[in-house]
């Protein structure tokens, strides 16, 4: 029995079309995803079911129909008896998909008590049991508390035991752990499969990465720009796809084996860090200096010339905290990094302002690390400001990362691919001995992620610069490290070559980190979630 | 909690005396001065020292100072020169009138403007929001003191219907004095309610786009308790702040208002104090309103968390 | 709309409000008393309502001389220096107290007293002109005054309205420790409550001892008409106006020109207008590079239209008048009554000829009343005519004060209250500006002539006295004096009685509401 | 579509203040006792105050005085303003604090008293109410700002500059100043709107631009007493504080729309 069918639908928004003549079905019980790049129109469909769609718009054709019935003929306080009911939503970002102004208990309860007319003490254990159920510590006092005391990860689960507390038949899950690093996203979507095969609910899930297209999903519906490219099997459009956006989309995935060859010994020392420590001042109370909290214990590490040694860990491990003290933007509490040997607290104004220009730095987020005044330019030139050939060099370097004809535009008028090429042109300008890339590629879709790791590739064969990259992708690492350094918890728990260390971690959290990472191997229908 | 309420107000108490010093050295550096006004235009330069010595003015500034601070800290703040009444008194008769119109004022204001806030953020770019846009736009545009005379005019002088002139307090007798105190109120809740409106309105349209909205609305809860319950709360939080910072200047006394509707308040007090050279009168009030603006501060930020409980107080 | 009829009831209400048990008049102040100890802590508001709780030995009649109050009759040494006066019986204070000599003795010698800030200590003090050395008591009903030498203005002074009329109080009036409480006197209204900013609320004095014969200025037959007299507080003049106009208000005693408009023709309301001897005037810094050479003052003079100035201003109320004796005054004669013609040719010659060369002259005004400030405006506009380089700098009135007590001004408007007698005129302008610096005219000739007119007891004598000075007044145009202006008082059709007087004090005893 | 009539709005001020600067019926300070309060007619379209002066003559004059006080008020208040509020916003530590601190004490003045004061210390001239509205408003400014820069602090872009060796100074001018001009031109337009009240309430109290000057402000609190004989007097003036006010707001909107990308986009 069709469990929901999409017909024909088109979305559009002032005249401007988002979604074009979408049409697939998805039966009761079954994992289908929704693929596709951000701008796909994906998210749009998901909304469309229960017609939340943002003000200005439309759904202007077509017909979605739960189990015959239509849902877009339906009017809205019929529509409000199957949102939450009969379908379940959850959303992406983990910082607002709750209110932060009222307790989890009236969240948790307030869809219990309009759908399920139930006492309240009966409600209050039913919300106490899905709590235990999504793995939340001491649930009583999660009741009691609010969403920002919570990280991340908990509150996702949160939010999924309010909607399955309602039993729906299915579940749309829109990019539920994008935000998430890679453990709390196993965690929480492993979570989300077996509730939904508990209360044999459907899944439909909203994704960018193929990989938990792989480990998740049984059947796969590919979009772009808003126009369906294929639907089949996961097995089938994983191993060969018919449609060629599908094909480029699979071999964009990092594919690297960890064949990266290791830079000879011969190579200089750029970077040295020796028992690095790091700490943050504790909150001052009323009369005592709050207490320090040390974020990085000890850590060690070389980069050589011509090197990309990878600094991996799940988010709060110190891994960008670090990236930043070896730039000299953060003091250390206790330990000594040296730059081509010099002791970065003891160097001259000169050897100062010689060392800013050959280290720099490639933030993560492509809107946020330029400034949106300047022209692409202006932005490129910062380190060589008052060279004579400032012009030239820029000119030279937005060529050589492809942005030849862009100098004059402003970063809002340019994608984030090119945002970021524009960020590494800034970087390598200046001829530096090191850059340090902290998460350079996790914002971007997968496509053009891999246009900027080849381009960080060839620019450090040009340039024969260390390179310090900081991410918590290890399919990246495996595509472009010869070195790995893996962090837990402000140390290092495990470093060596990537090939030697993927294949036999010594480190229990190496090998968790190894597990949780999806690839594109699709596991059979036995192994899949056998835990 | 104790403690960092303990702490705000010790952290407030710099700020309060530079208030006293620049209050204290501000009026005495505007010509003309209390035995000026006592004397009139007869004044010969003999008697006129001789009032000076007589209210202490001869003597050193600084000494002149600490006299009144040390006063001021046990609670004295001495008498108007004119009238020799204890100031604190004369504060406090003149400022329940002027907390009166300006609370009511100001709590019929936040009533206006969110419901008019959240109607129009929820239905952005509708008639209704053009015409609360519209209204609240024009309403900031008008002179208060304008509307103030236009209103007594029509309902005072024309139709008669509510009595504009001699005061009466509520003791003598309550219909009286709130009859008198319509037109005030009226006046100044109109004036406030333009820009609390439109903060109330801006910050619910950022908020309706979040998640948690459109969650709330997935679980399919009614619009209307979408709107009280998850809106409300999360919006009202920035305009908080605002009212908090429009209460404590109002509370400083309406002068305007009170000239044109010959309101016995603070302001008027203030405004004939400082224009009668009555120095320990205006160091008084200014004081008392700096104390005001403090304490309103502190009690919104203290009921700050209610709405957005990420803000605790440490 | 329900929100609306609920107001419009209460309004209804509100109007058939039945009034208190005794009838009230209710009469308006333009700014809240200064303080209820007469003649001390005053302005003129507060000259004029204590007036109604207070008696002096003596008092001044409408046409400004003096006349028995509570003395029923005084004698004078022949050396003029002792005054015996003779106090009248079965007079009463408000606490049921008897008048007699030792009441009048403590409430002088209190006046007296250099703490107490009498204002007419400057006349009667030790280094006044009319210096008192004793105060006897012979007997129960005489009181004994001595003088250091003689002075006839010792009479005008105790009589003075902005001295509080030398009021006689019960030693009640005051506190153990001597400060101030409230004014125990024998008027026929005595003191209810104040509320600072809203009225001032007096209460009928029944056991009131009236003179015989009917009101005449502040003394003759007194008669409180009504049983509450409540002095209401309301700064705004329109307001006041529109309250008259409602019938929340009886009686608006000093009210400005501006606010006629809408009040003179209608048949409910009584207008009346009273000049008054008060002087509003140009005062010309003589001490200023600029304006030392008469011939810029008198250029200036020229400039001025008075008669279009004072019908513009005081709106057909007030009478131009060139000379410091005002028009009411019984010494305005012929020689006063000149006014100085106006003649932009004359004024232009006159400034080229004295090489001035169009800098700035300042003018101050402020808003102590609207006259001044219209009048600073109009001089303004009217000098422009000659060329003169006129700019206004507006001041709040104490800032005004100090500039014209420390006579640091080029041009300044100024409106003095009423004086009574000639000299007291004249003594605004002249002075030694050394010792004085508020004096207008420094000139050692008019200073002589003041002296003796104030000396002078024969008014004939005193009269050409006044006309010298006058012509050499408008010959060194120290000083333009602009006009008097009029007491403009109106009362609801239901007031009886109201009689407005050139004094600058409301009168409402003998007023009543049938 | 509110930017349209908004432009519209301040373009006829505008047009008032340049076409005063040329040709005006009457001389704006000419006194024609012989016909005060006359009611607008062919002659004197807006007809005359109490001294016979033409009414529309010192509207237009008014117009350029009045705007000319606002603006100056405004832009001292937004200079000082936003120097101490990027100084407080960026460096934070003492310079914040003690900052904070001046800030709050004047804040804790009632503006107007404030000016009131200051008006009494400097003498009522035009330039001295610029001074005086400037610091009523000053503090608000380091306010607002301060606030901006705070969140623009934490950008990365910010950290960039820095990486690229530039020192506190240069950050701040090129980095922070130029992405706090948005919410700083909004902020100059609701301010420009509480410069014309604050004028008009000035005078109110009696204080304000010295007389025969006309302002709105002025000509309105004239107005007062002949309100009910003569209600164009105080028209005149009303409608043009509110008409430019309204223009102002609405010009405030439409730009806060234009420069804020996430509204743009």
């Amino acid at each position: 029995m069709t469990l929901l069918r999409f017909d024909g639908v088109r979305i559009e928004t002032s005249g401007r079309m988002l979604l074009e003549d979408l049409s697939f079905e998805m039966a009761s019980g079954e994992m289908l995803a929704v693929v596709g790049e951000s701008g796909s129109g994906k998210t749009l469909a998901a909304r469309a079911i229960l017609r939340l769609l943002p003000p200005a718009v439309r759904q202007t054709a077509g017909r979605i129909e739960l189990l015959g019935r239509s849902l877009t003929q339906m009017s809205a306080p019929e529509l409000q008896k199957v949102r939450g009911a009969q379908i379940g939503m959850v959303f992406q970002e983990p910082m607002v998909s709750l209110n932060p102004a009222i307790t989890i208990e009236r969240q948790l309860a307030e869809g219990m008590r309009l759908h399920r007319q139930l006492p309240s003490d009966e409600i209050r254990r039913r919300c106490v049991a899905m709590l235990e159920r999504v793995r939340i510590r001491d649930p009583l006092r999660c009741l009691k508390s609010y969403p920002h005391e919570f990280s991340g990860g908990m509150r996702q689960r949160i939010m999924l035991a309010s909607v399955l507390l309602l039993q729906p038949k299915l579940l749309i899950a829109d990019e539920p752990t994008t935000a998430l690093d890679t453990l709390s996203q196993r965690e929480v979507l492993e979570l989300m499969v077996e509730l939904a095969r508990d209360t044999g609910a459907a899944v439909l899930l909203i994704t960018h990465d193929l990989g938990l297209v792989a480990r998740y999903t049984t059947r796969a519906v590919v979009l772009e720009k808003g126009r369906l490219m294929e639907v089949g099997t996961t097995q089938q459009i994983l191993t060969n796809p018919r449609n060629p956006y599908t094909r480029r989309l699979v071999d964009s995935l990092p594919r690297g084996y960890g064949d990266v060859a290791e830079v000879p010994d011969s190579a200089p020392v750029v970077l040295d860090v020796n028992n690095a420590c790091i700490e943050y001042p504790g909150r001052p109370g009323l009369f005592r200096p709050g207490a320090p909290k040390r974020v990085v214990q000890g850590v060690s590490l070389q980069v050589r010339a011509g090197e990309i040694v990878a600094l991996v860990g799940a988010s709060g491990s110190g891994k960008s905290t670090l990236g930043r003290a070896v730039l000299g933007l953060k003091p250390l509490a206790a330990g000594v990094v040296r730059f081509d040997g010099v002791d970065l607290t003891s160097m001259t104004a000169e050897q100062r302002r010689q060392f800013r220009r050959s280290a720099q730095l490639v933030f993560q987020d492509p809107y946020s690390s330029l400034d949106p005044r300047l022209r692409v330019q202006d932005i490129v030139a910062a380190t060589v400001r008052n060279a004579p050939d400032a012009d030239a060099r820029v000119q030279a370097v937005l060529e050589e990362v492809g942005l030849a004809s862009f100098g004059t535009r402003f970063p809002h008028q340019m994608s984030g691919g090119q945002r970021q090429r524009v960020a590494i042109a800034r970087a390598v300008i200046s001829r530096p001995r090191l850059v340090i890339a902290d998460e350079p590629v996790s914002a971007l879709d997968v496509t053009i992620q891999q246009q900027v790791l080849v381009l960080l590739q060839k620019l450090q064969s040009q340039y024969g610069f260390a390179c310090l990259f900081i991410t918590h992708d290890l399919a990246v690492v495996r595509q472009i490290a010869a070195r790995v350094i893996v962090m837990s918890a402000g140390s290092v728990a495990e470093q060596g070559p990537v090939a030697t260390v993927f294949r036999n971690p010594q480190h229990e959290y190496t090998r968790e980190l190894l597990e949780a990472t999806p690839t594109l191997h699709v596991p059979t229908e036995a192994t899949r979630v056998s835990r | 909690m104790l403690g960092y309420i303990l702490k705000r107000l010790l952290l407030t108490l710099p700020t309060l005396l530079l208030v006293s010093v620049g209050v204290f050295l501000f009026i005495r550096l505007i010509p003309g001065d209390p035995a000026l006004v006592l004397l009139g235009e007869g004044a010969d330069a003999a008697s006129l020292a001789g009032v000076r010595a007589d209210l202490g003015l001869d003597r050193p500034l600084p000494v002149q100072f600490l006299t009144w601070l040390g006063h001021a800290v046990r609670g004295d703040l001495g008498r108007s020169i004119f009238s020799g009444e204890p100031v604190s008194t004369l504060i406090l008769q003149h400022f329940g009138l002027t907390a009166l119109v300006v609370l009511t004022a100001v709590t019929l204001a936040t009533l206006i403007a969110i419901t008019a806030g959240l109607v129009a953020a929820w239905r952005q770019d509708s008639a209704i929001d053009l015409a609360v846009v519209g209204a609240a736009t024009v309403v900031l545009a008008v002179p208060s003191f304008w509307l103030g005379l236009v209103l007594l005019l029509l309902f005072g002088v024309k139709l008669g219907w509510l009595p504009f002139v001699g005061y009466v307090p509520f003791s003598e007798s309550a219909v009286q004095a709130a009859l008198f105190l319509v037109m005030p109120i009226v006046t100044l809740t109109i004036t406030e309610s333009g820009v609390l409106t439109r903060m109330m309105r801006a910050s619910s349209i950022d908020v309706l786009q979040l998640d948690y909205v459109t969650h709330a609305r997935a679980k399919g809860l009614p619009e209307s308790t979408v709107l009280i319950r998850h809106v409300f709360p999360n919006a009202f939080a920035p305009t908080l702040t605002l009212v908090g910072l429009t209460l404590g200047h109002l509370l400083g006394g309406v002068a305007v208002i009170e000239t044109v509707f010959t309101l016995p308040g603070l302001g008027r007090l203030m405004v004939d104090a400082v224009l009668a050279r009555d120095y320990p009168v205006v160091q008084g009030c200014l004081l008392f309103t700096a104390v005001v603006y403090v304490v309103v501060n502190l009690l919104v930020d203290l009921c700050y968390p209610i709405f957005d409980p990420r803000v605790t107080a440490r | 709309m329900r929100v609306l009829s609920l107001l419009v009831a209460l309004g209804a209400l509100w109007i058939a409000f039945p009034a208190r048990a005794g009838s009230i008049l209710r009469a308006r102040l333009n700014s809240d008393i200064v303080s209820t100890d007469p003649g001390t802590r005053r302005d003129e508001n507060t000259d004029g309502v204590l007036l109604h709780l207070v008696e002096g030995l003596v008092g001044s009649r409408e046409d400004g001389s003096v006349a028995p109050m509570l003395a029923s009759r005084w004698s004078i040494s022949a050396d003029g220096r002792v005054y015996t006066f003779t106090l009248r019986p079965n007079v009463v204070f408000h606490n049921g107290a008897p008048l007699t000599s030792a009441e009048v003795v403590w409430s002088l010698q209190r006046y007296l007293k250099p703490g107490t800030r009498w204002r007419c200590l400057e006349v009667l003090g030790a280094n006044g002109i009319a210096p008192v050395t004793s105060v006897t008591a012979p007997d129960l009903h005489t009181v004994e005054v001595t003088l250091a030498r003689p002075a006839p203005i010792f009479l005008t002074t105790l009589a003075r309205a902005d001295c509080g009329a030398t009021g006689i109080m019960h030693p009640d009036s005051v506190q153990a420790d001597g400060s101030w409480n409230a004014p125990i006197g024998t008027g026929p209204f005595q003191l209810g409550e104040w509320r600072h900013n809203q009225f001032v609320q007096l209460e009928r004095f029944a056991r009131y001892a009236a003179l015989p014969g009917p009101r005449d200025g502040n003394v003759g037959g007194k008669h409180a008409l009504v049983d509450e007299l409540r002095f209401m507080i309301i700064p705004d003049s329109s307001a006041a106006r529109a309250a008259l106009i409602r019938g929340s208000l009886d009686v608006i005693d000093n009210l400005y020109p501006a606010d006629l408009m809408g009040i003179r023709g209608r048949e409910d309301l009584q207008f009346q207008s009273v000049p008054v001897l008060d002087c509003y005037s140009l005062l010309i810094q003589t001490q200023d590079p600029v304006l030392r050479d008469v011939r810029v003052r008198t250029a200036i003079a020229l400039t001025i239209d008075a008669k279009a100035l004072t019908k513009a201003i005081t709106r057909d109320t007030g009478s131009p008048n060139n000379s410091p004796i005002p028009v009411a005054s019984p010494f305005h004669g012929p020689a006063e009554a000149r006014m100085r013609p106006v003649d932009i040719p004359r004024a232009r010659q006159l400034l080229k000829a004295s090489g001035y060369d169009g800098s700035v002259i300042r003018l101050i005004t402020s808003r102590r009343d609207p006259q001044m400030f219209d009048t600073a405006v109009i001089i303004q506009a009217m000098a422009a005519q000659a060329g003169l380089n006129v700019q206004i700098e507006l001041l709040d009135w104490p800032a005004h004060l100090a500039r014209y007590t420390t006579g640091n001004y080029q041009l300044m408007v100024e409106s003095f209250s009423p004086r009574l007698d000639p000299t007291l005129s004249f003594g605004l302008f002249i002075g030694d500006k050394r010792q004085e610096p508020r004096k207008v005219w420094d000139s050692p000739r008019a200073r002589a002539l003041l002296d003796e007119a104030t000396q002078a007891a024969d008014p004939a004598v005193r009269q050409s006295l006044m006309d010298q000075l006058t012509l050499d007044f408008l010959a060194e145009a120290p000083a333009v004096v602009l006009f008097n202006s009029s007491r403009l008082s109106v009362v609801r059709a239901a007031v009886t009685g109201h009689q407005n007087w050139p004094s600058a004090q409301p009168r409402l005893w003998g007023v009543g509401l049938h | 579509m509110n930017g349209k009539i908004g432009i519209a709005l301040i373009g006829l001020l505008l047009l008032t203040i340049v076409v005063g600067l040329l040709w005006m019926p009457y001389d704006p300070n000419a006194i024609d006792l012989a016909h005060s309060l006359s009611s607008p007619a062919a002659n004197h379209w807006f007809g005359t105050d109490e001294f016979g002066r033409d009414v529309l003559s010192r509207s237009m004059l008014g117009a350029r005085i009045s705007v000319l006080i606002a603006l100056g008020a405004v832009g001292l208040a937004i200079s000082v303003g936003t120097a101490l509020g990027v100084l407080a916003g960026y460096l934070r530590g003492w310079t914040d604090r003690l900052l904070m601190m001046v800030t709050d004490a004047v804040l804790a003045f009632p503006g107007i008293l404030l000016a009131l004061a200051l008006m009494a210390v400097l003498g009522s001239s035009g330039s001295s109410i610029i001074f005086a509205l400037a610091i009523a408003y000053a503090p608000s400014v380091v306010r607002v700002v301060r606030g901006t820069v705070l969140s623009i602090r934490e950008r990365e872009f910010i950290e960039a500059s820095r990486v690229a060796g530039d020192n506190a100074f240069r950050t701040m001018v090129r980095h922070v100043l130029p992405n706090i001009v948005p919410p700083i031109v909004v902020l100059a337009t609701s301010l420009f709107g509480w410069a014309l009240l604050s004028e008009s309430a000035l005078s109110f109290l009696g204080v304000g631009v010295p007389p025969p000057a006309p302002t709105w402000g002025n000509m309105l609190s004239a107005s007062r007493p002949y309100m009910d004989v003569a209600s164009w007097l105080s028209i005149v003036p009303g409608v043009c504080i509110a008409g430019t006010l309204l223009g102002v707001n609405l010009l405030g909107d439409a730009l806060r729309d234009w420069l804020d990308p996430r509204r743009r986009s």
